[in-house]
Parts: structure tokens; C-alpha cells; sequence
């Protein structure tokens, strides 16, 4: 049994867990083994001081849910080898908040170009600066600031 | 003095293969005249044949889209001209005007004739038809004694241009079309000349009047029925329209062979599309409903032909409009696995009728 | 064998990529050799923008996800957000939405089966399955206004009232949309041509499609028997009889057949609602009219719903302000997609159209 | 669960062929469905959300309107009148502003209406705001309150 730091209930009642980051990996592969079959998504959240993965965690045999969060730096353990369907969740939480995910096996941006500056979600990102995306010759996305360089 | 013989001997010509030969004199001394007044005669003939397959195409065309917007509960084409019927002249006009686009890398030549290729033999398609009784009136253009054997081999040059079209764009795509092309070309062909290997066997003969003549009593569809199923789905891929349209395959490969393919020599593959179609029904008429043939002398064989290739173009336009994509491994399975052995099963079934109660056909 | 591959980009301009996605596709001949998925090109980041503003106005670009369900897109965030103010809704708007998001899955899965058939090759059922929701989208004209990105559910109700005229016209359409999707089916569902082109193809077992989050008629074609509005009822689901339909085979015929049952399936859940809808109100007044800027929420919730394409849901995160802190949303669609490559290795190229289609991606939705 | 559970053979496939083509056939027997737009007019329920409407004489100036608005298509604006007709008409605004609206950016999501204290904004069934001109596209406060046709005429500049 990994230990827990705290444990809390959501809005609509659902159990909220709270994980230390070395545990997490662990934890979860202990709730997969208790039948929790299906992660729903990965949350970054940036509190600012701090950021935070969240976990939605829901078992198809006798529909229990779970949240597991973690507070973290930047890096958390990839929960690929567990759940495959983590792949894209991570992705597009690195994309967008800025979390890397050790262990992940294609850690890209996948909804923003590649060479994107910042990470959108986070609450310090730039809103006024304008970004502009076009294409390499060989297929790669690139971004620049400059608006007659892109789209 | 000369001159006037010249000229005379052009007339004298022209009236003879008019089947006029009041002329008392014989002229066969100008060759020069003869040979010039065949010409004239080809030309005026070629022009007229063109001309009538392009009307073909444009109401067809025009027939395709009302239909197709009937079944779907649409109203179609209305705006221009009475009910909508100059909306394939203005689209016409559309592709002329626009830009005739060249990708880079394309081989130019081969990408430019392609589509030529595939439109001739619709042409050269029609002049084989025998639109009706030639002992009357000879509608057909070219009446020799291999009409059949030449139509096959017309048809065949068709997806040729496809090939060279497909791959000479220098686009994945389209060599994906042009490949498929050339596999679904050698699915269908075979069974469709077996099958009318059958029908000549039947009629004794390789001229299309000669067939139509042998279908006076009986046509052919009743004792070659297997043969016209397997003439009529290679036709239908011939036209590659659906359920056999893989060359170009509208949400699978873009647009196939055609996809680098814009302006009007995107509209030459899109007319000789329904030129395709046009000449398919009347192939099918001839060969196996009796071509010009019909219960009532009254009512000139060619109203008959066009009834019965009518009825063809509908079925081909329904298939068209109503039916999904096949896979590509499926038409080949289908075209090697059944309609092979089918058109065999049929060859001998019609050599037997042949041998036992020939002269009745 | 390495020069005999061949690497195709499907998309984003491609007839029937549903949008914008584009498929790295490593090809040998017609088979699939690997499929790579790039996603993005919609991307509008409804997540940010949600974060800039007060609840009420995060409500148009969520409509703006599933663009052809909206209704079901509103549900998710209205649901979470009430739980996140511990709104008391009237029961009236809870049937109202229950009728409408019943309506509005039908209007989806028609969409789906149109662009399907077109993928499929078939020109013509896209032209009924487009008159038969024409009619749906009418009636929501008529109650909310609009007919296609609605902004209708509103925190604590709905806008407004369903009117008489509107009853009438769900009972007209409810009473004959039953045979008009028999027609439909017929086109589809014994074609020996469509059949051919679906069964066993775009494979996708239990347990990959557990693995992959993959949810809603996907799910339900692969053998698991999983509907929130049965398994874990929200609204008045657990009020209403429906069944849901089940296959085993997982390939794309089978997603075809449980994607039909439901409409079936959601007609008979729309007349039960009719029946049920009590009198009353529909818009608790404690949140309309100045309130809507002034709405406050802590905490954090996530209500699941039972979207057309599975489960959907917000994760809303409010820190005690008029705006929410984090706008999380589940899309199905995008943990549909990404088990794409495993339901395309080895199969053909004119197998690709067919899965990617009977996925159901819509791509507001997956690149938010 | 109904007969189509299971996929059919190929002789019921090809009648199933034969099936579907019947009933796309028999489709071309039935009315249209669809209209002729500039000829036909489509008719608009009472509750479409076209054009935003201001009724001048209610707007109390709260720019309760300008804060929901999504994408700032609303934006508040300064609109003086005449002391003639202050004294006549007896506006409730007394700031004197009132909102605007650019019809090009409006996504008529109706909750400028929904959030309206006295009912002044309204989204009407006037959908024909297509202008030549970026300029023409923002509307001041004595233009909301009129109908496209009495704004422009028949013919848009």
C-alpha cells in the first residue's frame, strides 16, 4: 500500500488522493492492478507557486472513480506503460502547461507547432505576442514572431 | 481542262460513296479525286461523329445531374437556361478560362496528352456503332467485317491514358490511381473479351451488323445472360464509376489519377467519363438487347438503339449515384475468382448453342 | 524492403480526413505499414479562453468543441458548473435538456452515418441523413434560436421555455423519423458492397480500447457495456427505459450497428421525456439576468456525460472569483483518436476513410 | 438484439444491394426538400437570435452588456444628445453611454439579451448584415435601434 498525503472529495463527490511524485508512479500502478482500467485525462494545472497533475482515474467494472493529484516542479513519472491512451493526455499536457513526463516515449507538442515559445495554460504566459507558424521545406513546422513569415 | 476533271472527278466521289452513281461516265481514272473526296467524306464524317458524341455527353451530363439531385430530394441545376440546361456550357466555359497549372515536376508531355488519350477512344468509340439498318441507310460510320475486335481494342487505350496520366503528375496520389488503374484494368478485361468471344461465336461473325442481324429472332442477353453480367460489370468498371471507381476514388486517393489535374483538361477526363458512359450503353444495346432491332418497323431502328442504350445509361447512372466504393483487393478477387470463370462457363455454353442450334441465331 | 515504402500524407486537405487531420502514413503497396496521427490545426485553445472570462461566457467556446452536438458540449460544462455553485436546478429544465441532448445525439450520429456513407463511396444517404437533421436543427431554431452553436443551457436552467409549437414539432419528428432511418438503414446495412468493406476492419480489441480511454459507441462495438446514462446516470436518465446495444466484434460494421441502435435508442428516450416534462420553471432566477457576470464557484468538479462520441466531460477548477481557474475538457474524441494507429496497421488504404469515419472525430473537439 | 445483428451473406448481400438501390430510386418520387433561397423565403422562428436590436428609450447604461460579451463585439460609447431631445424623451441613461455593436464579430449568442436588466438589447430575426465596407460594420446606438432596411435601403454600399 503506497502511502497517501491527503485525501478530500471533490464537488460532485467524487474521491480526490493526493500523491507525494515519487510515489506516483506506484500509486497508480497499484490502482490499475485494483481495477481502475481507464484514464480519462491528464491535468497540469499552474497554481503559480506550484504546478499540479491531476489524474481522472475511472474503473469500467463497477464504475469507480478516482482523482489522484500530485504537486510537482515540472516532472512527473509518463504513465504510458500502464495506460496507453496517457500517451496523448502527457503530450498535450506538456504542450500546453509545460509538465514533462519522464519515461514518455514521443514527448512533442502535439496541438501547438513544434518550436512553439511557452506554454499557453501557464498563468505568466504572453498573451499580447503574437506567434506565426508556417511550414520548413521539409515538412516540420516552425513558429517565428515575425508576421510575414507565417500564418 | 484538267481542272475541270479534277474537279469532276471529286464530285464523281463524293456521290459514289454517297451510293449515288447516276453518273454515266466512269472516273476511276483520277485516282487523285477519288482519294480527295474520301477525305472530304472522312472529315464531314469525323465532324459529325464528334459533334453527336458531344451532345451525348452534354445531355447525359445534364440527364446525370437532374437525376442524381431527383434522388437525393434536390432540386439540381436551375439557374441557367430553361430548368438549368446550359449549366455544363457555362462550367465549360469556367475551365476554358481558367489557368492551365503544370506541376513542376511533372513530365510535361505525357502529363499534357493524357487526357487525349482517354477521350479518342470514346470518339473512335462511336463510329463503330451501327445506329441502324445499314441496308437502308448507313448510319454506321465504319462498316468493315472486325468491328468488334476493333471496338475491344479502342477501349483498352483508355485506361492507358489513365496510367500515363497518374503517373506522370508527379503526385502520390495520383500514382496511386494510375497503379490502381492498371491492376483493375487486367481484372476486367479478360472476362470481358472472353465474353465477347462468346457472343461472336454465336453470331458467327465479328461485324457488329452481322450481330445485331443475328439477334433478330432472339437477343442475346437471354442465352448469353452470364456473359452480359460479366460485360456489364466490366463495363462498369470500365467507366470507373461506382462501385468500381478505385482509379479514382474521390475520398480515398483525392482524386486519383486526376488529381494534379485542373481546368479544362480536367474537364476532357470528366466528359470522357460520360462519353464512356454513353458509348458503354450502346455497346451493351448492340451486343446483347439487339442493337438496332425492334418489334415494330414503324419506329426506325435508331429510336430502338436509343431506347435501349436509355435504359442502360439510368442503370449505369444508378449505380452511380447509389452504390459504395469497393475495395481494390475485392475487385480483383471479384474479377479473377468469378467473373473469369463465369465468362469461361459462358464461352462453352454459347459454343454448344452454336454447334446444336446455330443457324437459328 | 526499405525503398518499397512509401510516405503519404493524408491531409489536412484530404476529402475525407473530417476536417483537419492529417495521417502520416507509411505505406507498401495498398497495406498500411504505420499510421501517425498530427492533430493541432483547429486548435483554438478553448481551454485559455474559457479562463478569461465569467462562467457564463466559457459556454460559447465550449459550444464551439462538438459543433455538431453542441447541446451535449453544454450539458458537460453546465453540470460541472453548477456542482462548482451548488446551483439548485428546476426539474423542468433538467427534462428539457434531457430532450434536447436526446435530440441532438441523433443529429450527431445522422452526421456521422452521411459523411460515413460519403467516405464509403456513397453519394446519396448524406442527402437523407442531412434532411432528417435539417428537421432537428428547425426545432432547436425554434426553442433556442439558433440552429447550430446554441448557447442554450444555461447555469442553474435553461434560457428559455420550450413553446408549444416547438412539442408539436418533436412529436411530428419523433412519430416518422423511426421509418426514414429504416429507409436509410436499408442503403446501408445488408449492402453486400458496405458490408464487405466493414466487417473485420479497423479491429480495435477490449482491452487496447480500455487502455486507450477509448469511450462512448467505440466502446460499446467492442464488447463493453458501458453508458454513463445507465452505469452512471446524470439528469433524469434513470427515470427513462432504454437499452443499450452492445457488439462484440469491434470493426467497423459493429460501430455502425450500435451508432443506428442508439438513434433508436434515443427516439424512444425523446418520448418518454415528452410525457415526463413537469410544469414549472425552467431558470432558477437566482442565477440570470446581472448575475450571470457575478457567478462564483470553488472547489472542483467534473461531471461526466454520455457525449455521441463518449464520455465528455469539464473539469472546472474555481478559486472563489467570477472567473473560473482551470477549464479542463475531457473530449472523447481526441482519446478516440489516438488509438488510431493500432486500428490502421496492416489494413488498406481505402480501410483507412472507413475507420477514421466510423471514429466519429470531430475536430473542434479534438484540437479544442 | 433486431435481425441486422449479424452481417448477411452474399446472396442477401447483393439483395441488399439490390434493396438499397430500390429505395434511392423510389426517393426520386418524393417532393424536394430544399428551396430556392433569393426566391423562397426561409422563415425565421420568433425567438432567432439575428442582429442585435437596442431599444434606446430602456437602456439604462449599465454595461452589464459590454462585460458578458464574449468577444468584444460590444463596446460601450459615448452618445450625446440634443438637449431638445433629452427633455423630450426622458432617457434613463443618464451617463449617456450607450453600447455599440460590430455585426461582423457577433457571434449571436444571445447573452447580451439574457443579461439585459430592462430588455433594452434584443437578437432579432434580421440576419442580412453583409456590408462591402469594413467601416459600415460597427453600429452606433441610433443604428441598432433600426431594421437593415431602414438603415440601408434595398442595396448595400
Amino acid at each position: 500500500m503506497i502511502p497517501v498525503e491527503s485525501e478530500s472529495t471533490s464537488k460532485e463527490g467524487t474521491k480526490i488522493v493526493y500523491v507525494s511524485k515519487e510515489n506516483l508512479f506506484a500509486y497508480m500502478k497499484e490502482r490499475k492492478d485494483e481495477g481502475y482500467d481507464i484514464l480519462l485525462m491528464v491535468t497540469g494545472i499552474d497554481y503559480k507557486d506550484h504546478l499540479e497533475v491531476v489524474y481522472h482515474l475511472l474503473s469500467t467494472a463497477n464504475g469507480n472513480r478516482l482523482i489522484v493529484k500530485t504537486k510537482t516542479d515540472g516532472e512527473v513519472d509518463s504513465m504510458v506503460p500502464l495506460w496507453a491512451g496517457a500517451n496523448w493526455h502527457e503530450r498535450e499536457t506538456w504542450d500546453l502547461v509545460g509538465i514533462k513526463f519522464k519515461g514518455h516515449p514521443n514527448l512533442k507538442r502535439i496541438l501547438l507547432a513544434e518550436g512553439w515559445v511557452g506554454h499557453p495554460l501557464r498563468k505568466d504566459y504572453p498573451l499580447d505576442k503574437k506567434q506565426y507558424v508556417n511550414l520548413k521545406e521539409n515538412g516540420e513546422d516552425y513558429v517565428s514572431y515575425d508576421p510575414r513569415e507565417g500564418y | 481542262m484538267n481542272l475541270f476533271f479534277f474537279l469532276m472527278s471529286i464530285l464523281y466521289g463524293l456521290l459514289k460513296f454517297l451510293h449515288i452513281n447516276f453518273i454515266p461516265y466512269t472516273w476511276d481514272g483520277y485516282p487523285v479525286g477519288l482519294w480527295i473526296a474520301y477525305l472530304i467524306i472522312s472529315a464531314v464524317e469525323v465532324i459529325l461523329v464528334f459533334a453527336i458524341a458531344m451532345i451525348v455527353v452534354v445531355i447525359l451530363v445534364y440527364v446525370f445531374r437532374k437525376y442524381m439531385a431527383d434522388l437525393q430530394n434536390r432540386i439540381g441545376p436551375n439557374r441557367l437556361g430553361p430548368w438549368g440546361t446550359f449549366q455544363l456550357i457555362a462550367d465549360v466555359f469556367k475551365l476554358l478560362q481558367k489557368q492551365d497549372i503544370v506541376p513542376a515536376n511533372a513530365d510535361r508531355l505525357a502529363f499534357k496528352i493524357a487526357p487525349y488519350i482517354v477521350f479518342t477512344p470514346v470518339i473512335l468509340g462511336f463510329i463503330l456503332i451501327p445506329f441502324g439498318n445499314v441496308s437502308i441507310l448507313n448510319l454506321m460510320v465504319t462498316n468493315f467485317q472486325y468491328t468488334v475486335l476493333f471496338l475491344v481494342a479502342v477501349m483498352i487505350v483508355s485506361p492507358l491514358g489513365e496510367i500515363i496520366g497518374g503517373l506522370s503528375s508527379h503526385n502520390k496520389f495520383a500514382l496511386y490511381g494510375a497503379l490502381r488503374s492498371a491492376a483493375q484494368d487486367i481484372g476486367y478485361e479478360v472476362p470481358m473479351m472472353i465474353s465477347i468471344i462468346s457472343i461472336v461465336i454465336l453470331a458467327g461473325s465479328y461485324s457488329a451488323n452481322a450481330i445485331v442481324y443475328a439477334q433478330r429472332n432472339l437477343p442475346f442477353i437471354i442465352p448469353e445472360i452470364l456473359g452480359f453480367i460479366v460485360f456489364f460489370l466490366a463495363m462498369i468498371a470500365k467507366q470507373s464509376i461506382p462501385p468500381f471507381d478505385l482509379p479514382e476514388s474521390g475520398s480515398e486517393l483525392v482524386s486519383g489519377f486526376s488529381t494534379e489535374y485542373s481546368g479544362m483538361r480536367y474537364g476532357i477526363f470528366y466528359m470522357a467519363n460520360f462519353g464512356f458512359m454513353a458509348l458503354a450503353s450502346f455497346v451493351v444495346a448492340t451486343l446483347y438487347l439487339g442493337g438496332w432491332e425492334g418489334p415494330f418497323s414503324v419506329i426506325p431502328g435508331l429510336v430502338w438503339l436509343i431506347i435501349k442504350a436509355a435504359v442502360f445509361m439510368i442503370i449505369f447512372l444508378l449505380s452511380w449515384i447509389a452504390l459504395g466504393r469497393t475495395r481494390v483487393d475485392q475487385f480483383l478477387n471479384m474479377g479473377w475468382k468469378y467473373l473469369l470463370p463465369l465468362s469461361i462457363l459462358n464461352l462453352i455454353i454459347s459454343t454448344g448453342l452454336a454447334f446444336y442450334v446455330g443457324g437459328w441465331f | 524492403m526499405e525503398d518499397k515504402v512509401i510516405e503519404v500524407n493524408f491531409g489536412p486537405q484530404h476529402p475525407s480526413t473530417h476536417g483537419v487531420l492529417r495521417i502520416k502514413v507509411k505505406l507498401d503497396g495498398e497495406i498500411i505499414m504505420d499510421a501517425y496521427p498530427v492533430i493541432g490545426y483547429l486548435h483554438r485553445n478553448a481551454e485559455k479562453l474559457s479562463e478569461m472570462g465569467a462562467y457564463p461566457k466559457a459556454l460559447i467556446y465550449i459550444d464551439r468543441l462538438d459543433y455538431v452536438a453542441s447541446l451535449n458540449n453544454e450539458l458537460g460544462y453546465v453540470l460541472s458548473a453548477e456542482k462548482l455553485m451548488d446551483a439548485q436546478v428546476p426539474e423542468r429544465a433538467q427534462w428539457i435538456r434531457m430532450m434536447l441532448v436526446e435530440l441532438n445525439r441523433i443529429a450527431s450520429h445522422l452526421v456521422w452515418l452521411g459523411t460515413h456513407g460519403l467516405d464509403m463511396g456513397m453519394l446519396t444517404p448524406y442527402f437523407y441523413c442531412w434532411r432528417e437533421r435539417e428537421r432537428i436543427l428547425r426545432i432547436f431554431d425554434e426553442i433556442t434560436g439558433s440552429r447550430l452553436l446554441y448557447n442554450y443551457f444555461a447555469i442553474g436552467g435553461v434560457y428559455s421555455d420550450i413553446t408549444p409549437k416547438a412539442i408539436d414539432m418533436i412529436k411530428e419528428f419523433l412519430a416518422d423519423f423511426g421509418s426514414k432511418l429504416e429507409e436509410i438503414q436499408a442503403i446501408f446495412a445488408k449492402n453486400y458492397i458496405y458490408v464487405k468493406r466493414t466487417r473485420d476492419v479497423g479491429k480495435l480489441s477490449l482491452e487496447d480500447a480500455l487502455s486507450y480511454g477509448v469511450t462512448g459507441p467505440l466502446l460499446r462495438a467492442s464488447g463493453k457495456k458501458w453508458d454513463l446514462r445507465k452505469n452512471q446516470p446524470y439528469l433524469y436518465y434513470d427515470q427513462v427505459n432504454f437499452d443499450i446495444p452492445v457488439r462484440q466484434e469491434g470493426d467497423v460494421y459493429a460501430r455502425f450497428q450500435v451508432r443506428i441502435e442508439e438513434m433508436r435508442q434515443s427516439i424512444k428516450i425523446a418520448q418518454q421525456v415528452l410525457s415526463k416534462i413537469p410544469e414549472g420553471e425552467y431558470y432558477n432566477k437566482k442565477f440570470s439576468k446581472p448575475m450571470l457576470v457575478r457567478l462564483k464557484g470553488t472547489g472542483d468538479s467534473y461531471v461526466p456525460t454520455e457525449s455521441p462520441k463518449g464520455e465528455y466531460g469539464v473539469y472546472l477548477i474555481g478559486d472563489g472569483s467570477t472567473i473560473p481557474y482551470r477549464v479542463r475538457i475531457r473530449s472523447p474524441s481526441f482519446a478516440n483518436l489516438s488509438a488510431l494507429p493500432i486500428m490502421l496497421k496492416g489494413y488498406k488504404i481505402a480501410d483507412l476513410t472507413a475507420t477514421v469515419s466510423s471514429l466519429d472525430p470531430v475536430f473542434g473537439e479534438v484540437d479544442r | 438484439m433486431t435481425q441486422s445483428d449479424k452481417a448477411p451473406g452474399p446472396i442477401a448481400g447483393i439483395g441488399g444491394i439490390i434493396k438499397g438501390v430500390w429505395t434511392i430510386f423510389t426517393q426520386g418520387f418524393k417532393p424536394k426538400v430544399t428551396k430556392q433561397v433569393p426566391e423562397e423565403k426561409l422563415e425565421y422562428p420568433e425567438r432567432a437570435t439575428g442582429r442585435v436590436f437596442l431599444n434606446m428609450d430602456a437602456c439604462i447604461g449599465c454595461t452589464l452588456c459590454e462585460q458578458i460579451c464574449p468577444n468584444g463585439t460590444i463596446k460601450m460609447v459615448t452618445f450625446a444628445f440634443s438637449k431638445k431631445e433629452e427633455f423630450d424623451k426622458k432617457y434613463p441613461n443618464k451617463r449617456q453611454i450607450f453600447p455599440s455593436v460590430d455585426v461582423s464579430t457577433c457571434t449571436h449568442c444571445n447573452l447580451c439579451e439574457e443579461i439585459c436588466p430592462t430588455g433594452a438589447i434584443t437578437l432579432e430575426a434580421e440576419i442580412d448584415e453583409i456590408h462591402f465596407r469594413r467601416e459600415n460594420t460597427r453600429y452606433s446606438p441610433p443604428m441598432l435601434a433600426k431594421k437593415e432596411s431602414e438603415l440601408w435601403g434595398n442595396d448595400k454600399k
